[in-house]
């Protein structure tokens, strides 16, 4: 299978997928095509659809490639689908923030952060598949443990855990600082 | 259709507090607000303000603001503690530990996810910033039938069920309109409609399987199956080989919807 | 809006439409584009997505336009979607139990269960043939009433929907009132 018919052949089945495609079926659905075509196919379409003059954009979740409008067009997009654009609560993200972060982690932890029950907020967020129950603490209670799903990253458009946004230095940097100085009174008592 | 209002603010109080999560983002805003020292908070003035704050609260009552009260009341220990002398009694140092400490160390712990959240509120989010290409499946399925799914067993459609179970036994503002009694009859025939759509031939026996056998649900699938046989809905007959075995079958084509507009007196 | 500006943005909607979409509808999404751009565009369009080498071409059905995949890669496709098995989302798993235990059903009883729009699942239950329309409440609006399929049985190697598993007394006692409830609103009308 040449280059070009590779190329062709995946913007069929992006375009037909029903969700993200993994690169791996990819290989499995284009056996004819070698691993180095496949790569080099792939290139060619991580470049092509991308940028500002483009409406459709090749992202990569979670080792899975998925068609995704421009964000650019989003408000055409919604007008088209006379929707109002889902936001997810400041609560919800929290909690989603926090689960992410420090995931395993216990509903108990959770409103230890927040300060106020969070239920509810858990279960909206497992409703729509974003956090799910991934184990339970050895603890008394058997407590048990959320983490974030595949949904979440596809959400996000992420390509792992490992690339959720970090904070920027200065913020970082003050965050420590305070730390350190909480530390310190702790240690020490204040004067 | 209802939107479920997030739970963990409680509805009442969501109407005043748009802006708020809860009382350690409030906390956080006050201290904002008055460009405070975080490590040297003045415990009196934001407890006044704060109090303020919940007091203005429409209605606000232990069960739909516990977490706001105890903010309330973790303050104004906090500001009694710092009036007081150092006990000389005990052994703590004139220097001990400062009250607000466990505070502020949850202020700061907040303040940091608070971060993490708007930073991830800032990616393009799927169905809000970007949209996939829906579901183009309809399309092919004519060709090929429908996608092969991924083995399910039956325990995750039970458990699927509990969820949605679990999620109503909290729910306060169930209408019952009628009698139990009636709407069971009309239930079973719903049932007894449905298993006939699939089949359209049944032995009585098929009604009872894996189903808790009690006198009343007897009683009133035989009710059931009267007033079905009365509304020439289902025939009853009994096979002429093996005698004992009674059969149900559907005399109408559409069962589910004539059972469905049923009106039981 | 200036030409490469109006291609991306048609780019992005004609990926995201839920099915063909009329050039009317197109200019009405796209007021700040002049007709003559539209055109210009258009023509871009149907002479990009076209040809043996392009995966995704541009389709004309009646007055509306849709990306289709390039005939010649059905076979791939369709090896897409008879072998990559799917699985049933929470959202989905949960709308079917409503309906198994609950049938028949309406769209709108489902809705009443689950507190969320349930269209989309159900779409996407009717496409795995899981649950198909049974008939048709005998009231207002005469809304359609789904059930489980034959499939929905064979999938999960039931015989018959009397083989069901029960649930423990509470959670029976929980469905019971629910269906109560259910039933009190389908006699009265629903609001």
């Amino acid at each position: 299978m040449n280059l070009q018919t590779t190329i062709a052949a995946i913007e069929a089945l992006l375009l037909a997928t029903d969700g993200p495609l993994p690169q791996l079926r990819l290989a499995d659905l284009l056996p004819d095509a070698t691993p180095h075509t496949l790569d080099e196919a792939l290139t060619h379409l991580h470049a092509h659809y991308a940028g500002a003059e483009r409406g459709i954009h090749l992202v990569h979740v979670a080792d899975a490639l998925q068609f995704r409008t421009n964000p650019a067009f989003a408000p055409t997009v919604r007008a088209m689908y006379e929707s109002k654009p889902v936001r997810l609560s400041r609560p919800a993200m929290e909690t989603l923030a926090i689960v992410a972060y420090r995931q395993p982690v216990t509903r108990a932890q959770i409103e230890e952060v927040r300060g106020v029950d969070s239920s509810g907020v858990l279960r909206t967020l497992s409703d729509h598949a974003l956090v799910e129950v991934i184990g339970r603490l050895d603890d008394l209670g058997k407590p048990l443990l959320y983490g974030t799903t595949g949904r979440f990253l596809e959400f996000f458009g992420l390509h792992g855990l490992t690339e959720l946004p970090t904070l920027d230095e200065s913020e970082a940097d003050t965050l420590h600082q305070m730390k350190l100085r909480l530390d310190a009174e702790g240690d020490h008592g204040e004067e | 259709m209802k939107i479920a209002q997030p739970r963990q603010v409680p509805h009442e109080l969501q109407l005043d507090l748009p802006a708020f999560s809860g009382p350690i983002d409030l906390l956080l805003e006050l201290i904002r607000k008055h460009e405070l020292d975080i490590f040297d908070i003045p415990i009196a003035l934001i407890t006044t303000e704060y109090l303020a704050y919940v007091d203005a609260m429409p209605t606000l009552d232990l069960q739909t603001g516990g977490e706001w009260l105890e903010m309330a009341a973790t303050l104004v220990h906090i500001k009694s503690k710092m009036l007081l002398p150092p006990d000389p009694t005990t052994e703590e140092e004139p220097d001990g530990p400062d009250p607000r400490e466990e505070l502020v160390q949850r202020l700061i712990e907040y303040q940091m996810y608070k971060l993490m959240a708007e930073k991830l509120d800032d990616r393009p989010q799927l169905a809000r910033d970007v949209f996939a290409a829906p579901s183009r499946a309809a399309q092919y399925l004519l060709d090929v039938g429908p996608p092969t799914l991924r083995e399910a067993t039956i325990e995750d459609l039970v458990k699927a069920l509990q969820r949605v179970i679990q999620r109503h036994e909290n729910k306060p503002n169930w209408v019952y309109e009628i009698t139990r009694e009636k709407l069971t009859l009309r239930h079973l025939i719903l049932e007894i409609a449905a298993l006939l759509r699939d089949t359209p031939r049944l032995p009585f026996e098929a009604l009872f399987e894996n189903t808790e056998l009690s006198r009343h649900r007897v009683v009133t699938t035989f009710l059931a199956l009267l007033e079905m046989t009365r509304l020439k809905m289902i025939k009853l007959f009994q096979a002429r080989l093996t005698e004992d075995v009674l059969y149900i079958e559907r005399s109408v084509i559409d069962i589910v919807e004539i059972s469905q507009s049923l009106e039981l007196q």
